[in-house]
């Protein structure tokens, strides 16, 4: 029997495969076609205290090997979550990741004090990366101070672990996960999408209305992969993978080059079954290499 | 909703740039209903990376129809499908068109690839005066298959109405007049609106309409349509792609 | 008759179209596939002061939808560049922008002021930006003052235009194309790689012996057209796209977003024709939208 | 160099995983050399994104042939292709082998796929004696099409010699001992080491070899090999994919 779980800092997750936030929504949808307690968690779609209706169509394109979106954080806000979503998340049997994302810091505060009193709630996801928002988004996540405060005074209304997401629209991550980490941040998510946009040629106008999206998908797998390596190799913090993983060799790259655990997110789009397909090959995958802890894979590359 | 792995049984060209694509899929075919749409993976490597959504044109015992045209890459793939062929489709996905209530006449409008909800549609519609509104470019570009009580429009008039399905339908509406109708709409968005706008606070009226799509089934809330009554955004795979005329404001 | 040529500041071109640093060597193998009379110009592979053997292999792999490398800027160094490459390049009938790519910026002082006195060299193209070398590359393209200098050093000994080729790897472009402007840039390139890696899930080593490698080729276009589309609107400075342009109608979107003209990569080794058929697709584009000039195009996007 | 529109004529299928791919290119089968390779676009579309480089394996006439091995997405896109198809093809590129001088005994030893290259090299060796060593994991592996004096060597036994085909050939050198021999090596580069030092001081050489190659045509140095006086590295596509056995450092 291999032992498929994994442990981010004080977290532990039966397996470590989990769904993205913003691409589950908040689980009930992709219940038809997965069996969500096989997973390791789901991340839910980033929560902000007051309802967002999100920004105007069109809020998507297709790019080489990647898509663009500009939801804008579309999410029904702390107190709707707390009463019609978290009931069906609870019978889920799977461990739940509350993402936040809001427009100043008092907002995830807020927002994390009332939220950490669900039990449903297993542990927090920051987003301090969205590239979608205008308040704050990417100002917050090119910004070491505002990490560094978001992280501590998070940090200080809940016992829950923490997990910074992080943006990969910076010159070097690793000074974010530092930060991150000495703020008593418990882990950090890497990465987040990164900021593109596309044309139509003929009307000249942007393909997206919110005119940059974030780029997602096949295509930013390798720089996510770099990034990931990059924090693995310079800090001591807990890394969950995300970024273009398609499939569990995907998943595999991730783990080597330093994740603990990896998100999934626009291939749910595509197979709403790749997570449990990705557990599938994990297994498959061990056994072939002798391997008895899947955590013995993580940060285990050869350079 | 479900995915399933379908047999292509045939492919066959409508016209220049129309396909009708049948698929072997019982469990889809059962579960279908007129105006609800599925997504496809047109292929089995990861490119092109999204799915692509087509209204169900008909089914068949366990036979799935859809009706396309070339659009671009996704679809020129689709084009090239043989009999024996395996596609991933998913769904049934989204609302599909409501045929229940008191109404006598079923007017189906529509405009280009837009008919292609319709021989189902027309299927269900057993027992009721049915008229179908068909507007094209020009005769090389309209579809007829599967369709009732045909009325043609052409944008230039190579057959039928010289000009465009909308002032077709207003030209004939008269005729309606004393009848309880109801209207089912598909077709590009500036049709729709011109639909709209004649149905307004006049007509019964169902309109499927079309959004980029990433996952089709309500995860990705990429497909907004705004609400009328200004209350945020409907998402057209989960809500629609049918809505009622006065629900959503086209753009 | 449509005017396809641009003006980079002082620098005029037959049109839009160049051939992108180390993707053309010195255009002697090129030349067997195209004619590079008809082409706005090419730049030629980093050069420095002395020669580089560059990397160990293995130094590309393939990804979805783009490409890694770590050539490791291998070139035959100033001395043999001008005795053996530029009596070559000046029968060409094109323009011939010289890139430069150096450990120090005494180094890329030292290249430009030799370099300069060639005829045949129309512009300078200073590469801060190359990921793939210790020494300086990212380092300096990662630093604003750095950038400052080497652009105010470089301009000192030559009269020749210098674009400033800019790194993608950082949060605000913009603020890299400023400080470009300030000290006397003519231009600026955007953008050369992102920082990517690959892994062997079998062996768990990088796919690239460097590590890491850049990423280029149509996975990088929405990410090149953000960075571009963020310069042109923050910055007056000409700029000249670069990113994942495979045929006319990307390279349209780059001019939309703000480029007044643009380079082509990663298309060379799979359509070493791609130059003209972009040149040809260019006029079909300007006569169906009636455009006369194509320098039109140039920021004429509408948001 | 250049690069042509041709058309595939047939695909066979020689053994699992083995394809010989004859496709019509004049120009190109007029210009080409032994041993040198093509790098062909297996899809029309931007995917997968770069060439893939295969060595000629014959030309009869205005045909090309290829010999491929199924190894991934690319190879396996190229093995679905139909007669008719078009396929757009870069080269000729290298060097090819050289077949110029002084020698009675031409000794082919190939590896696997690394035989593709042989049956051309055979056509240009005409007037000399030829032995060809085959070499395979297992005899449904062996691939002999165009061979010419077949040694066999199979890593399970299966059929002929059991062992590497390395072993093989050191095992029959001595029968060769009066006569001036010329090695030709194309294969894995475990096989490739082992064969440059067999040939170490004793044995006139050349390999073939692969690298992983962006354009194939010497612009993008991505193709390096290590050069055995220390003086940088030389690039296979352009400088090879031939080499001298002792030219080179294999990895
Ligand atoms: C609910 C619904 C039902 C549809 N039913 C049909 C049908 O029955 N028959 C038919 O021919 N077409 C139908 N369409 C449109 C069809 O989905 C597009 O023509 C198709 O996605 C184009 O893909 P492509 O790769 O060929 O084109 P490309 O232009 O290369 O596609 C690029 C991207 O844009 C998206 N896209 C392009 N056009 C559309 C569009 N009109 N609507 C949504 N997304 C688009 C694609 O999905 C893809 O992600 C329907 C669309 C929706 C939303
Ligand atoms: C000069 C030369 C001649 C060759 N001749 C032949 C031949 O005659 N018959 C044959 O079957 N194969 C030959 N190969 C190997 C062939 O190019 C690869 O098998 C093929 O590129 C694999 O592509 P793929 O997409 O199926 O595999 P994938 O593994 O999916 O390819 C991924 C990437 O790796 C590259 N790659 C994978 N394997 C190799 C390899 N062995 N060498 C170089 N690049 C590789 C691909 O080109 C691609 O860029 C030759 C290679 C070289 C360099
Ligand atoms: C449509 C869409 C919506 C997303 N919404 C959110 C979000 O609300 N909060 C968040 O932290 N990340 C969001 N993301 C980012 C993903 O969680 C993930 O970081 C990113 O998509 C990269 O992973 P992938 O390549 O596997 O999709 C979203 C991504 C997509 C494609
Ligand atoms: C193999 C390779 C080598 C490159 N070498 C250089 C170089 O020497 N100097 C430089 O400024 N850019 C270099 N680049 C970057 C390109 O000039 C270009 O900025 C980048 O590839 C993005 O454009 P593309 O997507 O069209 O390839 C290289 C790119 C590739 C793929
Ligand atoms: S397409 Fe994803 S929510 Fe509608
Ligand atoms: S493959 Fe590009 S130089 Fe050899």
């Amino acid at each position: 029997m291999i032992d498929l779980s994994v442990q981010i800092g004080r977290l532990k997750l039966k397996n470590p495969v989990l769904l993205a936030s913003g691409t589950v929504g908040y689980g009930n949808e992709i219940a038809e076609f997965t069996d969500l307690s096989k997973l390791g968690g789901i991340v839910t779609k980033s929560l902000s205290l007051k309802p967002r209706i999100g920004n105007p169509p069109q809020r998507i394109c297709e790019t080489a090997s990647g898509m663009l979106n500009a939801i804008g954080l579309a999410n029904v806000g702390v107190e709707v979550f707390i009463k019609e979503k978290i009931p069906f998340l609870k019978k889920l049997n799977t461990t739940i990741i509350c993402n936040i994302a809001a427009s100043s810091i008092e907002e995830y505060v807020e927002c994390t004090r009332i939220l950490t009193q669900e039990d449903a709630i297993a542990a927090f996801e920051i987003n301090v990366s969205c590239p979608n928002v205008k308040e704050g988004g990417l100002e917050f996540g090119n910004n070491l101070q505002a990490v560094a405060k978001i992280t501590e005074k998070v940090k200080a209304v809940t016992d829950k672990p923490v997990i910074i997401k992080l943006s990969p629209n910076v010159s070097r991550i690793s000074e974010f996960a530092k930060i991150v980490k000495d703020n008593g941040g418990d882990a950090v998510s890497a990465i987040n999408t990164l900021v593109g946009t596309a044309f139509d040629i003929w009307t000249r106008k942007p393909k997206i209305k919110n005119i940059t999206g974030g780029l997602s998908g096949p295509a930013i797998k390798p720089v996510a992969l770099a990034k990931v390596l990059e924090i693995s190799r310079n800090v001591e913090i807990p890394i969950i993978g995300i970024g273009g993983i398609m499939n569990w060799k995907d998943a595999v790259e991730f783990m080597i080059v330093g994740a603990s655990a990896f998100q999934i997110g626009t291939v749910n789009f595509i197979n709403p079954k790749a997570g449990e397909e990705i557990i599938d090959g994990l297994i498959e995958y061990c056994k072939k290499m002798s391997i008895n802890r899947i955590s013995d894979l993580t940060a285990s590359y050869e350079i | 909703m479900f995915t399933v792995l379908s047999t292509v049984e045939s492919l066959e060209r409508l016209n220049k740039n129309t396909f009708l694509l049948k698929v072997k899929a019982p469990q889809l075919a059962t579960a279908i209903k007129p105006g609800q749409f599925c997504n496809i993976k047109v292929s089995d490597a990861d490119y092109p990376l999204l799915r692509r959504p087509f209204s169900v044109c008909y089914t068949d015992g366990d036979t799935v129809y859809f009706m396309f045209d070339i659009q671009g890459e996704g679809t020129r793939i689709l084009a090239e499908k043989k009999t024996g062929d395996q596609l991933d489709i998913l769904g049934p996905l989204g609302n599909g068109f409501n045929t229940e209530g008191d109404f006598e006449v079923a007017v189906l409008i529509g405009g280009g690839i837009g008919v292609a909800p319709f021989p189902l549609l027309i299927k269900h519609l057993e027992g009721k005066e049915i008229l179908t509104f068909v507007g094209a470019r020009n005769s090389e570009q309209l579809i007829k298959w599967g369709m009732r009580n045909i009325l043609v429009a052409t944008d230039d008039g190579s057959e039928g109405f010289n000009g465009n399905v909308i002032a077709y339908f207003q030209s004939e509406a008269n005729k309606l007049e004393n009848k309880k109708i109801r209207i089912f709409g598909c077709g590009p968005n500036p049709m729709l609106k011109a639909l709209q706008k004649v149905a307004e606070k006049k007509y019964d009226c169902q309109l499927s309409i079309e959004s980029a799509m990433a996952c089709g089934f309500g995860i990705c809330q990429g497909c907004p349509v705004k609400k009328s009554d200004g209350m945020g955004y409907y998402l057209v795979c989960k809500d629609g792609p049918v809505f009622n005329s006065d629900q959503i404001v086209i753009e």
